[in-house]
């Protein structure tokens, strides 16, 4: 059992933002995932860009599906509402949700599992109608809760011609966001806070689709990115200390890396991530050349990370709709129930 | 030849078309037309799953006495049809007519001698007045209706005024059917002798609208303060969605021209049904609609809705099952599913409008079931009802009537220091308060999940916080049986020993029956049951009869299995009567069932034997 | 009630093919779909591509899902087992049976509602394994069989930028199958049926995931691809003849078009297609060249035609599951059930 | 303080520990060496739904008798958990006994003065030896092992044996472990009184196997003939896709190691029994596995499997519903689901395994039945059987068995002539014929779909074309009833007019109950239900008895339901016992509940109340 890493030094967490709240009232209940989770270090960067950004916790709306990525929802911003969808289908819940109360600040959290395998239509038309959400993908490459199979991002980043090879090629939930229309698309580390941070406070600030890929290794499945033998190689590896039932706590991996810089991160399994973040001078205001980029750089086994894609005014699945400013679940009786005169009309327009 | 009918007001008319022909509507003018006359119709299409083609009925029931719903048998045949003519002339009553198109000659093999023949060289009328074939082809309709209105007597003027109506202003449109409309008129008017079939002004209509449940239950849902419908288009369901967007446009947009509703078509129903959650979780009344396969593709969301305690409403405009089935038939069939739907122990209210007016109210009601109860409502309707225009009451609304948005704490409430846990049976009824996302900065604010949780909805592990999560939820099933609407009795005129069950769009087709019967002097009391779970009421009039017949339009006797299952009822009382080749079902049928079972006693039989 | 058109002249449905079959055993039933729909234009080609490449009729297998062009397996190659799943699984179904019978050329029938609403998540899944099937959308940017509604498809063509201002973003099942890896890549037009024939002929001998978005013009309900407006035109329309139920039988429309050459289609409802057919000399064996060409175009409102991207030397997912060669449904108990001696060693080894 | 519990080879060990802390293997280790003492033991994991850091216990019942259900209450527990430490200490028998770690002193507040006490400083022991934190942190558990092997008199050449099994060869392995094994076995020799608590070796284990259900199932599979498996991960039916795939790599590899089997991880549920339906109709024997949250995601097609016809088998490894529920508890709670899964009218059969042995035998029946009814099959299991080691017959396979592939033509047959119309009931049993698709060049072929067609799977609106189809699907389900495994009948020593049924994991609490009731002088005629649709001597069985308990472990009595609906009868005479909290039944309850229910004289209350 791992507490949300509490941000160092003198008792920064009593530090006010400008609403008057410490990064406490932004902390949820004990983390019941395995000491070094990537996902834990996810939730200490969501409450840190909370706390940041001055969000009410309150006007928060926590979502997710169902997987180890899908429980952290519970152990950040407790004043909020959340929702533990079932499996793949949070997507449709928030959007929903979005539309009942477009008052709030929605995050929607998932797994490469909840995504891109059982969620991935559910993922592609929530991205397609423009609800205003962010969405953090934790990729682990695998199934954490149901013990390390593969996922459908489990091969990215591995050389695509190889990949061609591979049994199936993998979704690229990035260039799949950019194709499907999301108008706030990046890509980062669990371990990399300094970057992460960032591009979430980013997200919550946007209006519209605003699509996070976060690579977040599973210290319990060693499974990684591009790694097409970690199960196996979980079973090796355990048996080696003789038990199939031993997850040995780890420290989460940290990575600090400069705007152009290539990162090679080393895994628990000793696999590596080639991680390469954007130039400062890189324009995210083209589509097409952020997809043609990606490619170039997945053939060179690179992961691309950084804010590839933003439509500062792009318009949302409200605007499409023409719903009023009230938020719908706030309309009274009056502004909901028609007049009986109406109803006679009706009434006489059937005989 | 046997006696020709004759009838004053009470007959059965039959169009056989192709559809896409535009025969519909012009269909639909003469039902409209005896209604205008004063005469109460039962108006029903008979459609192929297909857009363009293929066999097509249209089945008006004439009654003056007010029986709505299918007689059975065809008095008069209006055989347009060539693909169908043999099983179409084959299906008149014996004494009956039929009215063709007589352009073509046809040889005596293809007619029959005991009915009446009325030939309408409907074709060459039309083609000698209209050049351009597509008007050509429609026109042919309501040319046959011109031949109809004289021959049965409809006043003429009944008929212009309708098409009036129906395109006010638009000359353009009027000119040319009234035109076609006269051909056919004139023709009969010279060329064919008056029949046994007559239309007489009568005064049985009264302040009854002419309306299509899925229509009606779209309006009702307007009244019951939804704002979200979230669907997915789906043959018999998909006119409900378009009807509630129809008068959302025409009564909830504000002076500035907004919304105060959002539709969203999905991309599937398991999208669908998670947006109306969602929603529903956030506050707003939120509503799917869809039919049977919507709903086995919902069955997890609606498990879900059971066990975390979120309101929902699904209407379910049932067709023919299982699996794709007969798209464009009713049944009552999906009783079973909707039940009990998802994996481990759950259940689902559902409730049964018997037609549009009742489609109206329980729509409407529907919403304040949801948000009171915190689960998903079924409201079971029928192709029958929900895509058949029916004469019905017209819809009501109690000015005063407020929508119940049940057991929700305010910031005001857990401010003053309310204590809020989400799970928790505070007032007895086993029904839990909840809080709106953003309610209040530090107070109210929990976690929902379909996952094992206890009273203050934190995870748990723990078989008691379990337990008691599933009989509370036990216990509030209980409290719903007094708060769906009751069952509705009709006793017959002498004490019996005898009873009937029924629900939804039996419901005409039972009231002739049941007259007919007593005519034969079988009486049967009748109570048709308008919700699940079921009062008290409907086990007490078990009790109260020694065999029930319990008659559905399903093939499993699925409404028996609730009863039993629910009430604990011995299945040998119950005695089925089952209609589902995916038709409406007959008062010939029932009457017939019915006199057959009662003579053979099968009500007597071993209980395995039952059903 | 329309018959697929049968090719004109003195009675070529009675020529042989190699195998000796005449394009009358490729037939199939009376087609009920409305007259002049495109989708019937599609099942000649498919009638006409069978006979070209001399394919004994019953070792196709026919699949689709739900719709009006789900159901036209039924109205081509009778002498084929064919198989109507339920809606937007279809893709399921053929990789199963697929698994199960290496040795039938497998052909889905699919619509824009089956496959890019309901259905994309088996669509993408099913193309990421590199199933070995023919898969061809009848794209008519509207649900047919359920009388007009928008398809997630619904947009296509439309300026991308002004795409971007539209409720929806469309869904591009060319490009989308492009990142996912599909090895044979093409769109053209139902009335296209020099172009279409020979696209069909060269996906049925693929081996691989071989995807075809055929554009299939709704003449019910006046859809096209690009238009936002067809529902209401069709009310509006149908009104001025006074029937909500009026369906008049139209020609099919024919595009014959020129490589290189931007064709612009009009369609039933007066709206325009514009069709760019590819160059002779275009190389389809860069996949990102492809995506990026792709894009360009769609920017500029052209719908681009032929052949986008193959992989000659595909592998497909019986390469990845390793399977013998003899076809599963064919391996006899005596390969099928382990001897009883190797179940007395497992017993063995359970005490 | 109460006497110490003494027991010889009759007891029940509790471990607490916390997952992921290598605690499960020790303690199976623990286990497997009773067994070798030719001891019978019970073994079941309890664990979380999470990865490393929660609660887990390990529970061995210790029964020369050979009662190997959960009996409830515990003897000695092994507290290693400082989490649940009070709910363990609170849990053990008064006169039971406490194995802790001492090496930090505990305030005797903390424990009970009506137990005994066994501390043992298992942390200091290991510190001493050991350096590395894993590696304490791991053979702490080995070390408490020493321990009770020590006090109960465990023969440590058992445990050395087992480990030398276990690592073969991997001396680098076996060293510390032993090392740790002797550290804690020492400790007691010198240390720790020899307890009430006692293991003698003994001969009741005979040729008995040690497995779980689904690695059964899985290798039933591949003997059964199953070519294909299309799953979706989930708790608890992973093991069993996981265990068919490490038979098959076993058994089914050709010369050239190519595969004689494929496995494909679908993208979800939907997925996976689209691809088994389009494998079965193909002709492969093809299944999915999963739990209920799958089964509700998979309604539509098996819906469609009923009425096109397609062959199908399903393994649900049932769990703790509704929704995501409690994914690592035991229920039998998807019954009702899986028997009337979809919407419309559709029944389908289940196969309810008691152990790994028929885990086996029915999964490899399952594919015969499939193919030869072509319907889904649903193999019943639950958690507690799938992934609990049980200590069970061997497995068994008659080497003459032929896979029975059902009514399938070939070509020769197509070419000789015999007509071919999918969907006639050509034998009376209304079993249809098929094809493989491919079989012949022009005879043969046909269209599969989920919409109404005709006998020969032509499409049809007809009425009667679909009626015709809906009844012959109802007496294709009076045909299986023969075919499916009949109950198993234990008759009570005295003629008595009680009875009892029960099914699945139930068995072993129930033959513990049964004994310790006919004790009491309470005799039970007992029928283990093995199948649904159930054959016609369940019915007899219930008509022999006045009233008869059927137990459970669900909520709703989802049995019972399925008895009373599908045979009349009348549900008074069926007494719920109902065990749902996610824990396995214990014998102790079902003693309980049905003593209780005789007192009150229970059975005889009103039909309305029963249940
Ligand atoms: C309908 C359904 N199918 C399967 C499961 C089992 N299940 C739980 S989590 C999970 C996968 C989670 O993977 P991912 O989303 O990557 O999350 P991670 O644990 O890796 O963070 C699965 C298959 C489920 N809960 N529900
Ligand atoms: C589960 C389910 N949902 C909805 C439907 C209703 N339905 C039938 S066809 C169809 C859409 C077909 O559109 P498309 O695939 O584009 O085919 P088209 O008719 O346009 O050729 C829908 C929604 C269904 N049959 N099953
Ligand atoms: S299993 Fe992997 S993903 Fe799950 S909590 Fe442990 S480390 Fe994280
Ligand atoms: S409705 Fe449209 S898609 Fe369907 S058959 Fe008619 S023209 Fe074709
Ligand atoms: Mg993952
Ligand atoms: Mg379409």
């Amino acid at each position: 059992m791992t507490y949300i890493a509490k941000p160092p030094l003198h008792h920064p967490s009593l530090e006010k933002n400008a609403l008057g709240f410490t990064r406490r009232d932004y902390e949820g209940r004990i983390s019941t995932l395995c000491a070094g989770c990537g996902h834990d270090s996810i939730s200490a960067a969501i409450i840190q860009a909370c706390f940041e950004i001055d969000l009410a916790p309150h006007r928060l709306a926590k979502f997710s599906g169902i997987g180890c990525s899908s429980k952290t929802p519970d152990y950040f911003v407790s004043p909020a509402h959340g929702f533990n969808a079932v499996h793949g289908r949070m997507p449709s819940v928030l959007t929903g949700a979005n539309i009942a109360a477009k008052d709030l600040i929605y995050l929607g959290v998932s797994g490469d599992g909840d995504t891109a395998s059982i969620g991935l239509g559910q993922f592609a038309h929530a991205v397609r109608r423009g609800v205003n959400m962010t969405y953090i993908v934790e990729n682990n490459g695998v199934y954490g809760l149901t013990k390390g199979q593969f996922s459908a991002t489990s091969d990215k980043g591995s050389k695509a011609k190889k990949g061609a090879e591979n049994k199936d090629s993998a979704i690229d939930l990035v260039m799949l966001a950019l194709q499907l229309g999301a108008t706030y698309v990046g890509r980062s580390f669990s371990g990399d806070k300094a970057q992460l941070v960032p591009l979430i406070k980013g997200a919550l600030s946007h209006k519209g689709a605003a699509i996070l890929d976060v690579i977040s290794p599973c210290v319990a499945f060693n499974n990684h990115v591009g790694s097409t033998k970690s199960f196996d190689y979980v079973r090796a590896h355990n048996e080696a200390v003789n038990r199939m039932d031993v997850i040995t706590p780890r420290a989460p991996i940290i990575a600090d890396y400069q705007p152009g810089e290539l990162k090679e991160v080393r895994q628990h399994d000793g696999s590596i991530l080639r991680f390469r973040k954007l130039e400062d001078d890189y324009d995210p205001s083209r589509r097409n050349a952020a997809l043609a980029y990606l490619g170039r750089k997945a053939q060179e086994g690179e992961i691309v990370t950084g804010l590839l894609y933003v439509d500062p005014d792009a318009s949302d699945l409200h605007d499409g709709l023409g719903t009023v400013d009230t938020p719908l679940n706030k309309l009274t009786d009056a502004e909901l129930i028609p007049p009986m005169h109406a109803l006679d009309k009706i009434n006489a327009g059937l005989r | 030849m046997p006696k020709a009918i004759a009838a004053i007001n009470d007959f059965v008319v039959k169009f056989a078309n192709v559809n896409g022909s535009g025969s519909a509507s012009a269909n639909g003018l003469f039902a409209k037309a005896v209604l205008r006359m004063g005469v109460p119709v039962g108006a029903r299409n008979i459609f192929p799953s297909n857009i363009q083609g293929l066999p097509t009925w249209y089945e008006v029931r004439v009654s003056e006495e007010g029986w709505l719903g299918r007689r059975g048998g065809v008095d008069l045949m209006v055989a347009m049809n060539p693909q169908t003519w043999e099983a179409d002339v084959k299906g008149i009553e014996a004494g009956g007519y039929l009215l063709y198109d007589s352009s073509k000659p046809l040889p005596a093999s293809k007619f029959r001698d005991d009915i009446n023949l009325i030939g309408a060289p409907l074709t060459e009328l039309i083609a000698a007045e209209f050049a351009n074939p597509r008007e050509r082809q429609l026109f042919k309709n309501i040319c046959y209706i011109g031949v109809l209105v004289q021959m049965l007597g409809i006043e003429t003027e009944v008929v212009k005024q309708l098409l009036n109506e129906e395109f006010k202003g638009r000359d353009k449109i009027i000119q040319p059917n009234l035109k076609a409309f006269e051909l056919g008129r004139a023709y009969a008017e010279k060329e064919v002798a008056p029949i046994g079939l007559k239309l007489r002004r009568a005064d049985k209509v009264g302040d009854r609208i002419f309306v299509e449940g899925n229509e009606a239950a779209g309006l009702g849902a307007v009244y019951g303060g939804a704002t979200f419908c979230a669907w997915y288009p789906i043959t018999p369901s998909t006119s409900l969605a378009e009807g509630f967007q129809k008068y959302c446009n025409l009564l909830r947009k504000d002076e500035n021209g907004d919304n105060r509703f959002a539709i969203v078509q999905a991309e599937d129903e398991i999208a669908s049904i998670g947006m109306v959650m969602g929603a529903g979780w956030a506050g707003s009344r939120a509503f799917t609609c869809t039919s049977g396969p919507g709903i086995s593709l919902m069955n997890e969301f609606v498990g879900f809705s059971y066990y975390a305690e979120v309101p929902a409403v699904i209407f379910d405009v049932q067709r023919g099952g299982p699996s794709t089935g007969m798209p464009t038939r009713t049944q009552q069939s999906d009783l079973l599913l909707a039940a009990y739907a998802s994996h481990g122990d759950t259940k689902h209210p559902m409730l049964f409008p018997a037609n549009p007016t009742e489609a109206f109210e329980f729509a409407a009601l529907s919403f304040d079931l949801a948000d009171f109860f915190q689960t998903t409502i079924f409201v079971m309707l029928e192709l029958d009802i929900g895509m058949q225009e029916w004469l019905t009451a017209p819809f009501k609304w109690d000015e005063k009537r407020a929508l119940n948005r049940g057991k929700v704490l305010t910031a005001e409430q857990l401010e003053a220091g309310v204590a809020f846990g989400r799970y928790r049976d505070v007032d007895g009824d086993a029904v839990p308060y909840r809080t709106y996302p953003g309610t209040h900065p530090s107070k109210g604010s929990y976690f929902t999940r379909g996952s094992s949780h206890d009273k203050d909805a934190r995870y748990s592990e723990r078989g008691e916080d379990y337990t008691e999560g599933m009989e509370r939820l036990l216990r509030k099933w209980e409290t719903m049986k007094s708060h769906v609407p009751a069952p509705v009795r009709k006793n017959a005129k002498k004490r019996t020993r005898d009873g009937v069950i029924y629900f939804g769009s039996t419901e005409p087709a039972m009231d002739e029956a049941l007259a007919a019967l007593e005519q034969r002097g079988v009486g049967l009391d009748a109570l048709r049951v308008r919700a699940f779970p079921f009062s008290d009421e409907v086990f007490q009039f078990i009790r109260d009869h020694e065999q029930v017949f319990v008659v559905e339009q399903n093939r499993d006797a699925q409404l028996k299995s609730l009863l039993v299952n629910e009430g604990g009822v011995h299945p040998a009382r119950l005695v089925s009567v089952l209609h589902y080749d995916g038709t409406p079902i007959t008062a010939r049928f029932i009457v017939k069932s019915v006199s057959d079972k009662l003579k053979t006693g099968q009500a007597a039989v071993a209980p395995e034997k039952v059903k």
